[in-house]
């Protein structure tokens, strides 16, 4: 087992499969002989050939719609977008192609491709470089939509969604590409998709999140546990299709929910979970939902963008209000 | 001040418009037996271009996309394929579909509002028609490189219009081909319109088989409604992809006689003075004129011709009305390759709402 | 007054604002001699001129960017897109550059664009013309989002929606096009932005929709009085920012809350409503909320878009359900 | 077979790398009035470069972009404009913007992450840079589009890279212009890399200049290290479209002599041994080569500039440091022109979390 980081775990995940998988190619802007802008693609155009690991002009339209043509001939293209501020141009093909190509030949072609791209704010990076889109591409119908939030899942789920038979996006939290390592076996298994992970186990509440915002979730959690409070930490995981069962196991149990995630709270990723919890959990809840999450306005430049993301001192407040409701 | 590059557009035909050779003919428009069926092929798909419009009428398909006056392309540039090719069409297509193996009920099917028409029987691999203007630009390409990748013979051929070329899909496809040398053929359909908006409008460029020029591949016009022209470039572009030299851009000029789509109505726009004298041009007339000079083709023949197309699409509507209507099950079960835990509720719900006669209660 | 069906009164108000406003320029497909696929722009050309009604070349990212500069240059473009599925190639422009100039420039340079497109199915039309695509707008900070349900807020909202100073989204339902005709007086009134309207009053419980499917919700709340149940119907008509005030006003009085739109389910913005009553109302929920909505599925074509279309029946089903609640 | 068009492709210099005229000289470039503020301009734009750098190696800035090597771009486009122009900007593009009189301040306060950097005092009608690769083009176009309708002499100037060429915003957005004969031009900054990918990598075209013929419109090249040769072109393309002749394209030939940006490290993809040579073509060795032949320029003038452009950038960087902070509520005040009552509550919820230094806590 090697200690890995998450972005050393995305590079092992796609060697081990362009390794067992004559199909799998990777596209997308300096993945080749640059590794990649975050190195998640280091070595592997030396090691499987400039023909498989693509450096490709810079287009992400057609970036998104060759891989559609790839993948229908039988290729597993896993395309980077660079930063997902840059993924709007991609849109067009995932929604209107890649999410419908199986159900409108009525299986006869399909769609497995992977687009990867990193996402989220936190490392003082420009102006458009962090950006949390998940919301986006959760409304399409015919999606998988991934978010890793440690350098194991990051391994397994990537292998799973490469294996997937139809388009996943996955999205790559950069704040957690280098901020922590963990071992983790590179032995080619992956981790099941459609699943939520609970992180930790508590009984008088239940916090959801997912991605890199699960540093500060996990961190709130453990401010409550000094405190006596067993806050039981859910990770999504697959966003789409969306796991409510396990979320809503969970605040059965607990009666109480804390949603904290880092895009813009209108129509994000958090109000379906809260809406599933008004039809579905209504009558286990014993306080008010509560999401806790970016504002809504554009993520800020570097000095507010930590004023912007919801920050451990939230989570815990929002967490403290939902308990006190008895 | 140097000149660093220097590029020419060419223009090829050789039938002009009433079917005489303008220069000397490829050896396969001299052989009626080539010929015959790129004639039966662009009747048959001209017959069932006027059943589907006369299907929508009566309210037995949707709206349905003409290609009166366009067939020598979609018969001349699929003609030039081979079966394991991948043909990468536009909705304008269904001519080069069913030149490919795809059946007219496949086609009415798709038409009639029903995705399993694109579930074609025959040809497996190609693509549906893409609705979205451009986009398959970048799809073909995509399947170039798989091609290119597997060492595979084999050549993505795309079909847009003339307004397709202003959208980026094509020139970023184009471009990243180029750079690839994949084995792609873009052919423009330009029939001079894009429902409302001339081809003067669409682009200042005075061809536009120099956007070519941008990605620094070859590009060339012929006569779009000249079938020999058509597939005598179609295979020449098709045989140096599949030879490993690279894309190429083909802008055949037609002229959409019909309306843009059922749904739509030119004399709002157009001229139908402009539309009279470029029925002289149309493709059809203009092989048979050939082929009469070749004394290859009689009246008998062209009535036995007829015959058989009408049957043909006869049994295709036949076929097409007889063809069970999907179910609301048929939402779902496609999606996915499995369906998702998440979603076997609401199939259910689909089902338990689902009218009890299968119809259509809108 | 005039009698106006829905696309009429769209030209009314375009064609209102053009005469009094010389900044006001449209553009997109086939809007200038043919009067728009739909003829929303019909008889504009002629009378303001093909420098004021733009045909444009077949380019929608172009549409929606080159809009973007002539607003920030003090035009108020109103874009046409001509289907909303042909919606996605503008995103990157809506969502990189529209919805944030303002913003990132400190309010320097300001982007008043429009950006109308049909939406919704209904119709029969081809594939990838009946997409419901206002989720994806209603999540990103800086936009407003607007869909009237009736030729007279066509009317009103479309002209509030050019003179605001800030980029519009605004969808017209395709199948209201030309459903029904109305009073509509051509005098240039606007109606207010950020606000719902409540279309009939109730006590039994809140119908919540916006654009086309307020006429099943109607037609619902009708089969509901026929029963003698009261319910409210609201109009959501701007659909971001949220005038969650009204409604939750509403669910204050009623206790139970049915959300109808036609957008595929998850994600969709009736998960932002639900997650604010789980949030905000739940105090006052007497049963589940619940939502009808299009299936998470590709919008089929014609022969099964009425199954996936949400429905009378499944309206009504879904508000006994929540009455049975006591 | 017929050509029905033929293009060329155009390559303009006038000083050769020891700053000798290789033609006539355009008159500007004979006079040292007119020449000395484009040595200063450039200068000014180096010495801000390598201190933006060594403020971001210190942690005083984030990632930046360095445009060392291609200040002749930027300040001869830029000193071809009329003040009631319009620069569009890449992210590049300071050089320009210095020359259009956004202060190094205002520049430092973008890249040191706070909105208000983009809130120029004095070009207030010119767009911020860019980051979204070529959508600057659509919004130039668009700017075109709006003088063209008022009839107002002005132009729509916007700079991009090699990259960029392959976006589709430039192929659509050129094309549109072209169609409208709006009042734009376009700079391609060729500065042979896009990150990590050489141009030959980037399209298959030879020249980038030639993109210009899928559009339609004239397309031409430059040294792009000859600030004589990219003023020289930049006020024939910006006269020609003020004129009314519509847009035109410049493929600006030079240098990326530094990393992409600060966070990059191009040795990792680019030999250093072929940064090195490039060094004997930058552009401002090259004007004062120039200036010297014409007896225009001497050391003491040399110190003098150099010393009062770092007094400057000093002063700049001094400013930028005493910029107070932003507070929370910059995140809600610009974002509509009022803020929506539905953002009352975040905006109260942001003020109530914020830290109460107003510092940055990442
Ligand atoms: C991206 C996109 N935008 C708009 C449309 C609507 N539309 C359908 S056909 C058409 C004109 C296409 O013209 P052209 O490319 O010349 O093809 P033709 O129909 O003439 O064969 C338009 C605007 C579409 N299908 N896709
Ligand atoms: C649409 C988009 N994709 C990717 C990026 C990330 N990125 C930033 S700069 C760059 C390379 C740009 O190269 P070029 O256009 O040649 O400009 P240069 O940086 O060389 O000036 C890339 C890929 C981006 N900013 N925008
Ligand atoms: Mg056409
Ligand atoms: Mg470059």
């Amino acid at each position: 087992m090697a200690e890995l980081n998450l972005v050393e775990a995305v590079n092992r995940a796609l060697a081990w499969e362009m390794e067992h998988d004559p199909a799998v190619v990777l596209l997308g802007e300096d993945i080749g002989v640059n590794g990649g802008v975050f190195r998640a693609t280091v070595g592997l155009q030396q090691r499987f050939g400039a023909a498989r690991v693509i450096d490709t002009a810079l287009a992400e339209t057609a970036i998104a719609g060759t891989a559609v043509g790839m993948a229908a001939m039988g290729l597993k293209p896993v395309a980077e977008i660079q930063f997902s501020g840059f993924i709007y141009p991609t849109l067009d093909h995932i929604i209107n192609h890649a999410s419908r190509l199986r159900h409108r030949t009525r299986g006869r072609l399909a769609c497995p491709l992977v687009l990867r791209s990193p996402c989220g704010a936190g490392i003082h990076a420009p102006e458009h470089h962090s950006e949390s889109p998940e919301a986006l591409f959760a409304h399409v119908p015919g999606l998988r939509v991934v978010m890793p939030s440690s350098p194991g899942r990051a391994y397994g789920l990537l292998l799973a969604a490469i294996r997937d038979p139809d388009p996943v996006i996955f999205l790559e939290p950069t704040r957690l590409y280098r901020l922590f390592k963990q071992e983790v076996a590179d032995d080619g298994a992956a981790l099941p998709l459609d699943v939520c992970f609970t992180l930790r186990a508590g009984n008088d509440l239940t916090l959801v999140s997912w991605g890199a915002m699960l540093q500060e979730t996990q961190a709130a959690a453990e401010v409550l546990a000094a405190e006596g409070i067993g806050a039981e930490v859910v990770d999504l995981a697959t966003l789409k299709p969306l796991d409510m069962a396990t979320i809503l196991d969970s605040v059965a149990r607990t009666g109480r929910c804390v949603i904290v995630h880092e895009a813009a709270r209108s129509g994000g990723l958090g109000a379906e979970i809260a809406a599933n919890l008004a039809e579905r959990g209504i009558y286990s809840l014993q306080a008010p939902v509560q999401r806790v999450t970016g504002y809504d306005v554009v993520v800020p430049l570097a000095r507010l963008e930590y004023q912007y993301l919801p920050s451990v001192e939230r989570i815990v407040a929002a967490a403290r209000q939902t308990l006190e409701v008895t | 001040m140097a000149v660093v590059a220097r590029f020419e557009v060419e223009y090829t035909r050789f039938l002009d418009a009433e079917g005489k050779a303008t220069q000397p003919l490829p050896p396969f428009a001299l052989d009626p037996a080539a010929l015959i069926p790129l004639y039966r092929a662009m009747t048959q798909a001209r017959l069932f271009d006027a059943k589907a419009i006369a299907l929508q009428r009566t309210g037995k398909i949707g709206t349905f996309a003409s290609a009166l006056g366009q067939e020598a392309i979609g018969i001349g540039v699929a003609s030039a394929m081979r079966v394991e090719d991948v043909l990468v069409p536009s909705y304008r297509d269904h001519a080069a579909q069913l030149q490919r193996g795809v059946t007219m009920a496949e086609s009415l099917l798709y038409w009639g509002g029903d995705e399993r028409g694109s579930n074609f029987a025959v040809p497996r691999m190609d693509f549906p028609i893409a609705v979205p203007i451009a986009t398959q630009v970048c799809h073909a390409a995509g399947c170039a490189y798989a091609f290119k990748l597997r060492n595979e013979p084999r050549v993505a051929v795309c079909i847009l219009g003339d307004g397709g070329t202003s959208k980026g899909d094509f020139y970023e496809a184009l471009n990243l081909a180029a750079v690839w040398q994949a084995p792609l053929v873009v052919v423009v359909n330009n029939n001079q319109w894009a429902i409302s908006v001339p081809r003067s409008q669409q682009s200042a460029a005075p061809t536009l088989a120099q956007k070519a020029i941008a990605a620094g591949i070859e590009g060339c016009q012929a006569d779009g409604n000249d079938i020999v022209a058509v597939r005598h470039l179609a295979q020449q572009a098709i045989a140096k992809a599949r030879a490993g030299g690279g894309p190429s851009l083909i802008e055949a000029i037609s002229y959409r006689l019909g309306d843009h789509t059922t749904a739509d109505d030119a004399t709002r726009y157009r001229d139908p003075a402009e539309v009279e004298p470029q029925w002289a041009f149309e493709p059809i007339r203009r092989l048979r004129n050939h082929l009469l000079r070749l004394n290859a083709w009689s009246a008998e023949q062209e009535e036995a011709l007829v015959r058989e197309c009408s049957e043909a699409v006869n049994a295709a509507v036949e076929a097409y009305l007889a063809t069970p209507p999907p179910t609301a099950a048929d939402m779902f079960d496609q999606l996915y390759a499995a369906l998702p835990a998440a979603l076997r509720e609401q199939r259910a719900a689909a089902l338990h709402f689902a009218p009890h006669d299968g119809g259509d209660h809108g």
